[in-house]
């Protein structure tokens, strides 16, 4: 059991009595799967996890959720495991009163990145059987049936890791472990964005085209971003107003996403997760990684970092001009 | 004849090459690197098989689009009186020979579901009928399960045969086709020659041994009267699918998933009727025109998935399980959600709290 | 839905323009009370606002094929509704920035504001528009298949 | 749906260019339309009947004109379309004159164009909703902004009415521009004579309630049902109190005070009523100069005041009044003519403009109305009058002509001759604009009765020789350079639009050209109104205009008024947001950029928040339904599904 489970553990035992409920993570159905997971009673406690196969930002369980979970008569907290890019998603959701703050109990998690099961299975001898996935400093130890590999963490974790910029928790009631170096600044060019943009226009159309002609629209990148508020009434799937067709072409496919991007325009917090989920592989998150970088350049704003600003679509400065 | 045919790895491709001038040929390809995506797509010359390596999305689209029209109309006005119309129906089939290629038995098993609610009874999907009439599978005796396959549990196995026309055995240096159905054996004699008396005793041995093996450790077949005993117990689904995101992905990537959506597209004075795929994961798939949803959360709707796959769908199909034990569904989960653990714990508990 | 990637024949060009019913759209009228000739390309939808565009709008129109896409309203300070355009600016503005990343002409899309007084300047608008987007060519669309991309490498 | 379209020639302003019966052809062919037929006038009486007819013997559900510019006959189509029985919003215009027919000469692309524009008509239409208005009570109370003789003239007409009338001056008099004029062309009326009366009704009035030296702060609201915030400014006298003796303006021992009433031409005390005649006669403090607010100590006016009226510590207040309807006659401004540094305005004393000149002839004015220059108090003999400074000059961004200055220059020159028999008067004009009544006839007097110099072409140079000013220019009659040696030069300014005309404008929420002047509905047609319903303008405001058609222009918007005041209630437009409350989140995005404050959250009993519209409120921008992530909030008549079918049906 490592250190940072253990601590967590600790604190939740602590404090569990003032709180309603703990969202936290579970070991998944293998080594290289984590569940979320809601911790309800004092026994659940010890089956808490946190490390680097915490993936999942469980502040989308917040929002969404806040209905199904019993409204607490006391008053009591609901405790929320985040990491840095978690946290920026709680403070949007904050932002836009979908979570009230004193409902929370913030449990902050520095991280170091999230691994990518993907680039794990190319790692290792034999993918299908992996027993024990461990982060030892630096290096990564993947036991398989045939043996064991170590391998640099970089090259098993996930893009939007690669480039974290806020790697500790923007907002917390309690910071479990020690804070992170970012390995991005803040004002850093965003480096897949950049490898996209060195293409010529004609091959970013034939790029994206490429990639989103996978899409299956299982609109599970909707349902995992914790920022994809209108879930059940999402206009990708009323047909009043109809936006999107039933046609499964690349003009309805292209059309899905741009709406999914351009309605997280100022608002994204770059936790990845639509991109994770995708069962097809697109590179989901990209598309929006690049509206924030417009949104940075030209209005100096970044989402989830200050619960008080406006998301900057929807407000203006009569000032600004040359825009 | 013996309705068996030896391919050595280099020379699949010509054997590809050959088969695509008859007929659709589909093999599980490499659709992304970047992401290691692998699916099936129409094989093109050039396009190479991935034999080693499980394909993400099943061949289900194949003989069941995701997108399916099923008729082309139009309005017609009558130019005496334009307030009347006439319809021109127009009725689309997309159904030339079909093969597909390197699917793995519970890919191929998959269809047994659509064929007992698309072929059987009264009323028969003349769309996905003659899709299925004009498509052969050959199909890999499977080498290589994971931590998520659970072939096995459901009444199956890695070298199960059930609808498929021909077996492609990997032995050294390539593969020996084995023709299992007419069909399937007048297409392997017409496309290589006989395997060596060696190469075909190889094949036996890799199917048997394959045959032996046992992919997932519970039978999880026999569960549903454990589902409707279990049926009102919310605290259980609670429990199972709070992390649930509902984004259905399990029934995209299911082989056995056949759900599906009829809309209209029209524009102007004409359009298209449509089959699509649904999901019961979804929230707008029961709703109904009044508002009523009888399934408003997750966990009704993931009580309805597994109750169909494990209990309702074998009460009435004589006991089958519309599960392949593909495993997808739990690979694919963001939220890592066991479908083989959910279906033991209706039982485990209900026989701990009787 | 018609296929868009044979669609480079030659055939009509066809601009939307959604032009605010208060200034633009008055000033669209006023050039044509004058008479100012203008290229016969543009097809304007009348909004009450510029603040009424939502940029899916825009994308919507460039995907199904338009081979430009025209926004006009009110000045800024200037705005029937006081403020509509304020909002109606940024929005646009990060559209027009994200367009290119998607493959996108961004020159296919121009916004820009004119009051109901300049009927001149409107003609001069959809003129330079029209030329534009005349040097561009029909918009392609998007290609309904891909059978070779580039690919891209972050790790 | 029973879609019936109407295709207008409109003569041949559309069918010039467009083949009107190809058109209607091809309507046959769209969806739902069961009916479509040209027609040489549709907007005509016989026109209207034909949609009527044709509503009735096809039982048409809605109907499509394609003709002019919805901004021009929707409203007259709409109430064609009721009276045959069906919603006036079943209606939809599509406009092939402006927008199509009157701008290429291309009849086939036209005509391709114009079936274009139809389909689109058609595709909205066929989603439309039957709409109904509401009834909202009129608050039947008119403010009147700004305090010249067109708002005078608007408020003693409401007044007169019966209506209430709440007027805002920012100066500390009303009376504007006019109360300055020594006379008026072409009658030679003496200016205040005719004015002073009107000024002094405005007091005397029960049901005018003035804030002179006052400002519009804020407006909130919509017609009928205006909030108008107004910034009393301090004057440092209680007004209440003040009787207007004048006293303290005698013992002020701040004299240097700048005179605004007599454009700078001698000064004025730190505590002054503007002028004899100024309503209300009411002492105010000009905080610049004076000793006490400046310098800490004085206090002299507050202990000579018989009335005890000073109030040093007076602030800045803020009133709101609750209005109906608002006219808007802010006024105008004169260009400044330093901006031509050829002319030396400003450097060179007696290089003046024609307000200051008007002053300086003016019984009340700096020199009791005796003729003097101002740098020497002599009498000048040679007079030069230049025109158009600031008016029709690209080149200063003033290229309209100002309307007034042709003929003020010829009273002000008919005036110098009556005072001074032997002068010499010289008007260096570019063209002569006289077209009102009497007009050139006032013109040909100056010239022949008055023996006027008009020599047309433009000065170039003005620059001093001794105490004289050599004026340089050419007379393009006789084709030669002129050159004359005067004692006083007058510069004709030009009128631009008042400061703070913009600002204003934006408060009100109307829009103004390029010059600033505020937009009327229409140029021609509805001349005192603005698109912002209940907001009427008068006067100069609008455009350069002198002083009959000003007292014109604030009759007619009175009039506006009075008509829009003669029902209890008014209909309000029924095109408005709306809230499907199944499919709101309740995420509040809407309620946060509505300008207007009319959407606000409410709970429902299961505790989910939805966003609500306030349908009177609402402005029908549809910055919400842009907003909207999900769309669950749609701006009725202009619904995503209707903008994303005009765009389909373009690509089909």
């Amino acid at each position: 059991m490592d250190d940072k489970t253990n601590a967590l553990r600790e604190h939740v035992k602590g404090i569990f009595s003032n709180l309603e409920l703990v969202l936290g993570w579970e070991p998944g159905y293998d080594p290289l799967h984590t569940r979320p997971f809601y911790v309800r009673t004092e026994s659940d406690i010890d089956r808490l996890t946190a490390n680097c196969l915490s993936f999942q930002n469980l502040t989308r369980y917040l929002a969404k959720s806040m209905n199904a979970v019993d409204p607490a008569a006391d008053g009591r907290k609901i405790g929320v495991c985040v990491k840095g890019c978690d946290s920026r998603s709680l403070v949007a959701l904050i932002q836009e009163k979908f979570v009230s703050r004193d409902r929370v109990y913030v449990i902050g998690l520095p991280c170091r990145g999230t691994l990518d099961a993907r680039r794990i299975r190319a790692l290792v001898p034999d993918p299908a059987r992996i027993r024990s996935v461990n982060a030892e400093g630096d290096e990564l130890v993947v036991e398989t049936d045939r043996g064991i590999s170590r391998f640099a963490l970089d090259r098993a974790i996930a893009r939007k890791c690669l480039q974290c910029r806020y790697p500790n928790p923007v907002i917390h009631d309690v910071l479990i472990g020690d804070p992170v170096t970012p390995r991005l600044k803040i004002d850093a060019e965003n480096p897949s964005v950049a490898a996209v943009e060195a293409l010529s226009l004609e091959d970013r159309l034939l790029f994206w085209e490429n990639q989103l002609d996978r899409c299956i629209r299982c609109f599970a990148c909707r349902n995992a971003c914790p920022l994809c508020v209108c879930q059940n009434h999402c206009i990708m799937e009323t047909r009043m107003p109809k936006w999107i067709t039933q046609y499964r072409n690349m003009n309805e496919k292209f059309m899905f996403h741009m709406i999914h991007a351009l309605h997280l325009a100022g608002r994204c917090t770059e936790c990845g997760e639509c991109e994770r989920v995708c069962p097809v592989g697109i590179p989901v998150a990209l598309i929006k990684e690049k509206i924030n970088a417009i949104i940075y350049e030209m209005l100096d704003y970044e989402s989830g970092i200050d619960p008080e600003a406006v998301p900057p679509l929807l407000t203006f400065s009569p000032k600004e001009t040359g825009i | 004849m013996s309705g068996k045919i030896f391919v050595a790895h280099d020379a699949l491709s010509g054997l590809l090459d050959d088969l695509s001038k008859k007929f659709k040929v589909w093999i599980p390809q490499m659709m992304d690197q970047a992401s290691g995506h692998i699916a099936f797509g129409v094989y093109a010359p050039g396009k190479k098989p991935e034999l080693t390596r499980r394909s993400r999305l099943s061949p289900k689209k194949i003989l069941f689009p995701s997108m399916d029209t099923l008729f082309k109309f139009t309005y017609v006005k009558d130019p005496k009186d334009p307030v009347r119309y006439t319809i021109d129906l127009k009725e689309s089939f997309d159904n030339g020979p079909t093969l597909v290629f390197g699917a793995r038995p519970c890919d191929t098993r998959g269809f047994q579901t659509f064929d007992q609610v698309f072929l059987k009874g009264q009323y028969k999907d003349v769309y996905y009928e003659r899709r299925r009439q004009n498509t052969l599978f050959a199909t890999l005796v499977c080498q290589d399960s994971d931590t998520a396959c659970f072939c096995s549990s459901v009444g199956s196995g890695p070298a199960d045969m059930t609808g498929s026309d021909m077996a492609v055995i990997p032995i050294e240096g390539g593969y020996v086709i084995e023709g299992l159905t007419d069909a399937g054996r007048k297409l392997v004699e017409t496309s290589g020659s006989a395997p060596s008396p060696e190469q075909a005793a190889a094949a036996e041995q890799m199917k048997r041994n394959t045959a032996a093996l046992k992919i997932g450790e519970d039978d999880l077949t026999g569960y549903a009267d454990d589902l409707t005993r279990r049926f009102t117990d919310m605290d259980f689904w609670r429990e199972q699918v709070s992390p649930c995101i509902t984004c259905g992905v399990c029934t995209w990537v299911c082989p056995t998933c056949y759900c599906f959506s009829i809309t209209d597209e029209a524009s102007g004075m004409s359009g298209e009727r449509m089959r699509s795929w649904d999901s019961c994961m979804f929230y707008l798939y029961t709703l109904e025109a009044r508002g009523h949803n009888p399934r408003p959360t997750k966990m009704e709707r993931y009580r309805n998935r597994v109750g169909h796959k494990f209990s309702y769908f074998p009460k009435k199909y004589d006991g089958m399980v519309s599960c392949c034990g593909c495993g997808r569904c739990i690979r694919t989960c963001p939220v890592s959600i066991d479908i083989r653990k959910v279906v033991k714990e209706l039982k485990e508990t209900a026989d701990d709290r009787a | 839905m018609s296929s868009k990637s044979d669609a480079k024949q030659e055939r009509e060009i066809k601009i939307v323009g959604f032009l605010c019913n208060w200034c633009s759209y008055g000033g669209a009228d006023t050039a044509g009370v004058c008479r100012f000739r203008q290229p016969t390309d543009l097809r304007i939808i009348r909004i009450p606002c510029t603040g009424r565009i939502d940029p899916l709008m825009i994308v919507k129109s460039l995907i199904q094929g338009a081979d430009g896409v025209l926004v006009s309203g009110c000045h800024p300070n200037d705005c029937h509704y006081a403020v509509g355009n304020f909002y109606a600016r940024r929005r646009m503005e990060v559209l027009k920035r994200f367009l290119p990343y998607m493959g996108f002409q961004s020159d296919r899309f121009r916004y820009t504001w004119v009051s109901a007084s300049e009927g001149q300047i409107w003609q001069q608008v959809v003129t330079d528009f029209s030329e534009t987007i005349h040097r561009l060519g029909p918009n392609p669309g998007l290609h309904q298949t891909v059978d070779s991309a580039p690919a891209v490498s972050w790790f | 749906m029973r879609i019936g379209v109407f295709i207008c020639q409109c003569g041949t302003n559309i069918a010039g260019t467009v083949d009107t019966r190809a058109v209607a052809k091809k309507a046959m062919e769209f969806p739902d339309v069961v009916f479509a037929v040209d027609y040489m006038y549709t907007c005509s009486e016989p026109g209207q009947k034909e949609i009527q007819d044709a509503i009735s013997s096809h039982r048409l559900q809605g109907v499509v004109v394609a003709a002019c510019s919805p901004r021009m006959h929707e409203p007259t189509f709409r109430r064609a379309v009721k009276k045959a029985g069906i919603n006036p919003y079943m209606f939809e215009q599509a406009n092939i004159r402006e927008h199509c027919s009157w701008i290429g000469t291309d009849r086939e692309a036209n005509t391709r164009k114009a079936i274009d524009m139809v389909r689109m008509s058609v595709e909205k239409l066929r989603r439309n909703q039957a709409l109904f208005s509401t009834q909202v009570a009129v608050n039947k109370r008119v403010l009147v902004i700004g305090g010249g003789v067109a708002g005078i003239q608007a408020a003693l007409d409401c007044s007169d009415g019966g209506l209430e009338v709440v007027m805002v001056e920012r100066e500390p008099s009303i009376g504007g521009k006019m109360a300055k004029l020594d006379k008026t062309f072409p009658t030679i009326d003496c200016s205040s004579c005719i004015l002073g009366p009107k000024m002094v009704d405005v007091a005397q009035k029960e049901n005018i309630r003035l804030y002179a030296y006052s400002e519009v702060e804020a407006i909130s609201g919509y017609i009928g049902n205006f909030k108008v915030d107004i910034r009393k400014k301090a004057t440092y006298v209680d007004w209440n109190a003040c009787t207007g003796c004048g006293e303290c303006t005698q013992k002020c021992p701040s004299k240097k005070a700048f005179d605004h009433f007599n454009e700078g031409l001698g000064a004025t005390t730190a505590i002054n009523i503007p002028f004899p005649q100024a309503i209300p006669k009411k002492a105010r403090i000009d905080s610049d100069y004076c000793r006490y607010l400046t310098g800490g100590k004085c206090r002299v006016c507050e202990k000579i005041c018989p009335v005890k009226a000073i109030r040093f510590d007076m602030k800045d207040e803020i009133v709101t009044e609750e209005v109906g309807a608002i006219i808007v006659a802010s006024g105008y401004d004169l260009f400044d003519a330093r901006v031509y540094g050829e002319y030396g305005g400003g450097r060179y004393p007696d290089v003046i403009s024609a307000m200051q000149y008007e002053r300086i002839l003016s019984a009340s004015g700096p020199y009791g109305g005796h003729i003097r220059r101002p740098s020497d108090g002599r009498e000048p003999k040679e007079i030069v009058f230049i025109s158009c400074v600031g008016s029709r000059d690209i080149s200063v961004d003033r290229p309209y002509c100002s309307g007034i200055c042709c003929m003020y220059i010829a009273k002000q020159a008919i005036m110098t001759r009556d005072h001074i028999p032997d002068s010499n008067c010289y008007v260096s004009y570019m063209d002569i604009r006289a077209p009102g009544k009497g007009y050139d006839e006032f013109i040909r007097r100056a010239q022949e009765e008055y023996g006027v110099k008009y020599i047309r072409g433009r000065v170039g140079r003005i620059y001093p020789r001794g105490d004289r000013l050599v004026v340089q220019g050419a007379d393009t009659l006789l084709g030669v350079q002129v050159e004359i040696e005067a004692d006083l030069v007058v510069l004709a300014t030009g009128v631009e639009c008042s400061a703070g005309a913009r600002p204003l404008a934006e408060k009100l929420r109307i829009s103004y050209d390029q010059h600033g002047f505020y937009m009327e509905s229409h140029p021609k047609l509805r001349p005192v109104e603005t698109n912002t319903a209940g907001v009427f303008l008068a006067g100069v405001c609008q455009g350069p205009k002198d002083i009959p058609a000003s007292v014109g222009q604030g009759s007619a918007a009175a009039s506006k008024v009075q008509a829009l005041f003669s029902r209890d209630t008014i209909e309000t437009d029924p095109q408005v947001a709306h809230v499907n409350e199944n499919m709101c989140i309740g995420c509040g995005k809407c309620e946060q950029v509505c300008p207007f404050g009319a959407i606000r959250m409410k709970t429902l009993r299961d505790g989910s928040r939805k966003s609500e519209v306030l349908e009177t409120v609402c402005q029908g921008c549809g910055l919400c339904n842009a907003t909207c992530p999900n769309k669950a909030i749609q701006l009725r008549h202009s619904t995503d599904d209707q903008i994303l079918a005009e765009i389909n049906t373009l690509f089909d």
